[in-house]
């Protein structure tokens, strides 16, 4: 009774081949020098060195839960790459690979999966908002900011775009439709970029949208285009390409990216219940970095001690990652009340006293040995 | 100076006073513009202010708190308006679990400033979903605070400290009482009014203290007048999250006698946690257990039926006769 | 800021021309009898007139409140009448034309706006569900037992089909588009019938969307058509054709029906503070009634003699709609306590009782002439 | 014959036979098909009952409850699964303007037997919006039925009792508990079992009457076991819409004290509700005023703080601790 019509998959936008061949695209050129073409492989190999060393701390106990991008490093340095610094960006709680790329420490996203923080760091210091855990909340936030961008008269060549991070099945919420009808309505400055890893824990893409997701752009009225989500080079360009289109006043665009989410959907998951492990094996001749590194060697952009050197690099920071989160400080029990009111609030002050005393009776309990 | 003015038109005075002071503010929510909302209360503020600080927005509630948290997250003061109660409950996600939370997921870093302006209450005749009282589903949220007005003086004042407060603040309108009118002295100071957390004694006494907010106060006070045996004293409850509990235990202890009249239902509506809290504080001082009067624990009945649903002059009565008998 | 894009508007598909002059259409072919070219004009005028009566009877103060259908009557009547007898309809709370076309009494209609009840009818005995007033609810609703519908085995050339009416301003609502969306990935048997009255409350289509409404539906995979809404032959013959693209298993369909609210939004709102004049003179001349009457008297399929038992007719419903509007008995005060739940509730009981002793308390006071 | 089943796996069960009794029982929701459910309630029941009976929704809570409602127009009875208690809020407006009204609203035509099994409360160490305890917000839906269970019997029966009952019920499942187990007599007759609306002694007492339910019934139970002091009878309350008020009564005009443990913030939480009803209906039997034990009224923590902030022995004994100094 489910629609059986296979989807038929669409072009993408495909800049870097997995066999690490540059094409060209009449609608995203791309110029790109060595150095950052190695500064892109950099990126993906620390990025994916922070990600297994997050899974191998879950595994010790050292976190509570990780969201692995593994299969992902593309699609989100590539965008990530692509943002300026004044941008904004609004993700969901995968991408690891943006909040690199906008200076967010390992350790500052480890500690909302070591249950030390809610949060972890300022989203106005990093133009990187929380981590949003309920789906799809963030794409109105996402395009509230933009409106707020129009209103500060900040569009322009070099204006304020703001970029959206969500799922493949994020797309069937509500609050995501709602977030591009207002964008369009109000012709919004932000991008909306859809990491379509194929999986929604454990339901594909047929489960959640009949045609290829890039398309429901359209019936909002603004452009949706997809792209091979484990190309750097392609993320990298259309990205670009639709921040400017967003910050010069053209309004907001959809970008899927299709990739796929080589791991569990996190720590907790066990996908060999609902996948067969061919899927994986298909997409791991498509792998982001593996094609990058081809591409430097055959292009001789990059020589075996660049290699040893990012390699040693992400060992080094795999190293700091455990160090670092180990030492996350546990927060205190009296946190429990921190800023959960901007202002002066008499009622939580009364139960944050009363807890404070309830916790020194036991100091005092303990001190005299009746406990 | 003072000007006569109901409390929906001190509400639109209230908001174009912040909007003069504060270019952050804006307004947003459906026909808020040209039409100046369902009730006008926005009425004009398109006009003067213009279609960017004054949005109609699509037809999608949670579209309207979710972009106005982003709104707030750019530095902005939204004030939204639901339509009517009942069509609150599109938004219940994004004010639940991000409005409330954001500021505390981001240990602070992140203030959210929006204002939800909700009429709410019963006694128009309406058609279902504009007559409820859903303000309990707000108290229980932490993070939110939740006030509501009685009179002309009080909306004045309170919606421009809603919009004054970096918490997110839900406000709620007695929209039965839109037209009830008071004299507001719309020159003074704001920082001169009464802080919003907390309540009010709208009428002193000895006997019995009858707690109220919204809708009710007016209710509650000629019930006051009406019941010539007791000397009732009649509190405004005004700030339902934070609750003014020093205002309320200092009258009880005095009168030894508590009835709570509000128009939700009275199964787990902020009567309940109000008695629960009080007869803890209150214990020794307390001649009768705490009485509550509202509606029934049903949904809100066709108009031909609200004025028996509605907590009315002769229930509130009722209730404080139960206070006597114990 | 907002977008200025004027929308460029699309063909609409139509049959009748406001001249009167029948057009074919290559993929909406009608064959359709005088006599059922006369049925349609009288459900025409009687559905109006009940309605002109209803706002008199709100002017009147024996309703609380009217929403007219004013201007609407084609796309409702087209679209009721090709509705068969076991299918489905989920209505917003305009929907008066269908209501008439699924037999429901205009005094059932009445006794929700005019508070004496919060339904009217039994919805499985019409095939019509009780109006929705919060916006879009019923999108997800008609979704869902049109899933049932396909659980049921009841599909097929003769099958049953579900219809989904609802507003331009409610296609804003999440809602809507989960409900395309599940109806689409399910591929169940839904009509969604779009009334598009250019209005919602004082809010026209660019702030509800940027693009013309019916392209929604692609973006979700399904097919989505314009038609003329105040052409009754086109609501009729598109409605048709997607009930039984819907009833043969073919899946969704969206039908955006391009008509005018003539009226105020409802009997509360005053549409001169957002609104000109010059636009209701425009759609005057596109009157969904006038048309059908020039058309009936150019074929000379009706005389005067037709026209004037139509008006009779009418009349005597007007005056029939009066008087049941004012015998509807007020429901009793006890009737507050009814049907909360299905099976027994001892909590409900006691407040049942408790408040019939507290009403019959005032009955003795009142004997006793105490108050 | 029984079997010793953890509660997770007697929810299982119950949801088989219901579906095995009744070809109109549908289980739907995200990820419930193939994987069986994040906590795996649904194992097995997509293979054995196929798609159209274990249906993999779209993600998108709304969604879920809205075509439930469809479905059981059309005569089904739909067990929707909200993956957790955090992600149940896009659905409010179905569930509370819709699921909660339609029957009233037709006075009886319509009948929406819909059950949503909600997995709640904290202590398993998760992020954000998977521990939280909102059960009060049902509660104050007039129209729903709100039950939760303690152990492996009750969510074996009740959850059959969920799908049987014509009304629409919420039935919260105690998450940390799922693998706490039972003997079930998996054998016996649905009739047989206890009414879902009644509350349970589940330890008899004299001094002290100890409320709980869900998740905090074994912490209840284990602060009886520990208080030497006193006799506290515990009442897992099994249903908190409507509520036994009778077994409660009884208890507490025996008693003459009460406590009421919950995970939910105090502040209008179920407990707010009891201890305002019963203080009413006991009020001159009860030696002390009802103390309730809950969480505080904050958003739930990071999870390495949620040891402090949710109510553990500790706190219960404290809170038993404070009704017997009055
Ligand atoms: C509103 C809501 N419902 C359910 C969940 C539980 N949940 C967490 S992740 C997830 C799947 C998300 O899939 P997708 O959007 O494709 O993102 P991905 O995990 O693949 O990156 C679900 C159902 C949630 N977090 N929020
Ligand atoms: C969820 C919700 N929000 C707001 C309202 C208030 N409201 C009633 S009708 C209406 C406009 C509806 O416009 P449209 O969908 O175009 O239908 P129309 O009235 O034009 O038939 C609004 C905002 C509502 N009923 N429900
Ligand atoms: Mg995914
Ligand atoms: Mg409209």
């Amino acid at each position: 009774m489910s629609n059986n019509t296979a989807q038929k998959q669409p072009e993408l936008v495909q800049l870097l081949t997995p066999e690490g061949e540059l094409r060209r695209h009449p609608d995203y050129p791309i110029d790109i020098s060595a150095e950052e073409m190695r500064g892109l492989y950099r990126d993906l190999v620390l990025v994916r060195r922070v990600d297994t060393e997050a899974v191998a701390l879950q595994r010790q106990g050292e976190l509570g839960l990780w969201a692995s991008l593994l299969g992902q490093e593309a699609a989100q340095i590539g965008s990530g790459r692509a943002l300026r610094p004044g941008d904004m960006a609004f993700p969901s709680y995968r991408e690891h690979g943006v909040a690199w790329c906008r200076g967010i420490r390992p350790r500052q996203l480890l500690s909302m999966f070591r249950g030390v923080s809610n949060g972890g760091w300022d989203p106005h210091e990093y133009g990187f908002h929380l981590y949003s855990i309920v789906i799809a909340s963030q794409t109105l936030h996402a395009t509230g900011y933009a409106m707020g961008v129009q209103r500060d008269g900040a569009l322009g060549a070099d204006g304020t775009a703001v970029i959206c991070y969500f799922g493949d099945g994020a797309t069937s919420q509500g609050d995501t439709s709602e977030a591009f009808n207002f964008a369009a309505v109000n012709n919004a400055p932000v991008v909306f970029f859809c990491q379509n890893n194929q999986w929604a824990i454990s339901e594909p893409p047929e489960r959640q949208a009949r045609v290829p997701l890039y398309r429901r752009a359209a019936g909002f009225g603004f452009p949706g285009v997809r792209i091979d989500g484990n190309d750097v080079l392609a993320s990298l360009a259309v990205t670009r390409a639709a921040l400017q289109h967003a910050r010069e006043g053209q309004g907001p665009m959809l970008i899927e990216a299709f990739t796929y989410r080589m791991g569990a959907h996190t720590t907790n998951d066990d996908p060999s219940r609902y996948r067969v492990s061919a899927e994986l094996e298909e997409w791991r001749s498509k792998d982001p970095i593996e094609r990058v590194r081809t591409h430097l060697t055959n292009e001789g952009i990059a020589d075996d001690a660049f290699f040893a050197e990012v390699d040693a690099e992400a060992e080094s920071i795999g190293e700091r990652v455990r160090r670092e989160c180990r030492e996350l400080p546990d927060p205190d029990p009296l946190d429990i009340f921190h800023e959960v009111y901007a202002e002066p609030n008499g009622h939580i002050d009364r139960q944050r006293a009363d807890f404070a005393d309830y916790l020194a009776s036991f100091e005092d309990a303990d001190a005299e040995g009746v406990r | 100076m003072t000007t006569n003015l109901t409390i929906g038109k001190a509400i639109n005075a209230g908001l174009r006073r912040a909007m003069e002071s504060d270019p952050k503010v804006l307004v947003m929510g459906e026909d808020v513009g040209k039409l100046g909302g369902v009730f006008r209360i926005t009425d004009q503020l398109y006009k003067d202010f213009g279609a960017d600080r004054v949005i109609d927005t699509p037809l999608a509630e949670s579209g309207i708190i979710g972009t106005a948290i982003g709104l707030a997250l750019r530095g902005y003061r939204p004030v939204c308006e639901i339509q009517f109660d009942g069509f609150f409950f599109p938004a219940a996600n994004q004010t639940f679990t991000q409005l409330a939370k954001v500021r505390r997921r981001s240990a602070g870093a992140v203030t959210v400033p929006v204002v939800l302006r909700i009429p709410y209450g019963g006694g128009i005749g309406a058609v279902e979903h504009h007559s409820e009282s859903p303000e309990a589903y707000f108290a229980h949220t932490a993070g939110l605070r939740v006030v509501t007005v009685a009179n002309a003086v009080d909306a004045y004042w309170m919606i421009q400290q809603a919009i004054a407060s970096d918490d997110p603040v839900v406000f709620f309108e007695p929209k039965r009482r839109y037209y009830d009118k008071a004299d507001v002295d719309t020159t003074a100071d704001l920082g001169s009014a009464a802080p919003m957390h907390t309540a009010r004694v709208a009428r002193p006494g000895q006997d019995a203290t009858l707690l109220a907010y919204g809708p009710m106060v007016k209710t509650a006070l000629q019930a006051a007048q009406a019941d010539t045996e007791h000397d009732i004293e009649v509190i405004d409850l005004r700030s339902l999250a934070p609750v003014d509990y020093d205002t309320i235990t200092e009258s009880v202890r005095r009168t030894g006698r508590l009835v709570i009249a509000h128009e939700a239902p009275v199964s787990h509506g902020v009567g309940a946690e109000i008695a629960a809290r009080v007869t803890e504080s209150c214990f020794y001082h307390l001649e009768a257990p705490v009485i509550r009067v509202g509606a029934f624990d049903t949904p809100y009945p066709q108009s031909r039926l609200e004025e028996h649903y509605l907590p009315d002059l002769d229930r509130v009565l009722d209730g404080v006769d139960r206070a006597f008998t114990f």
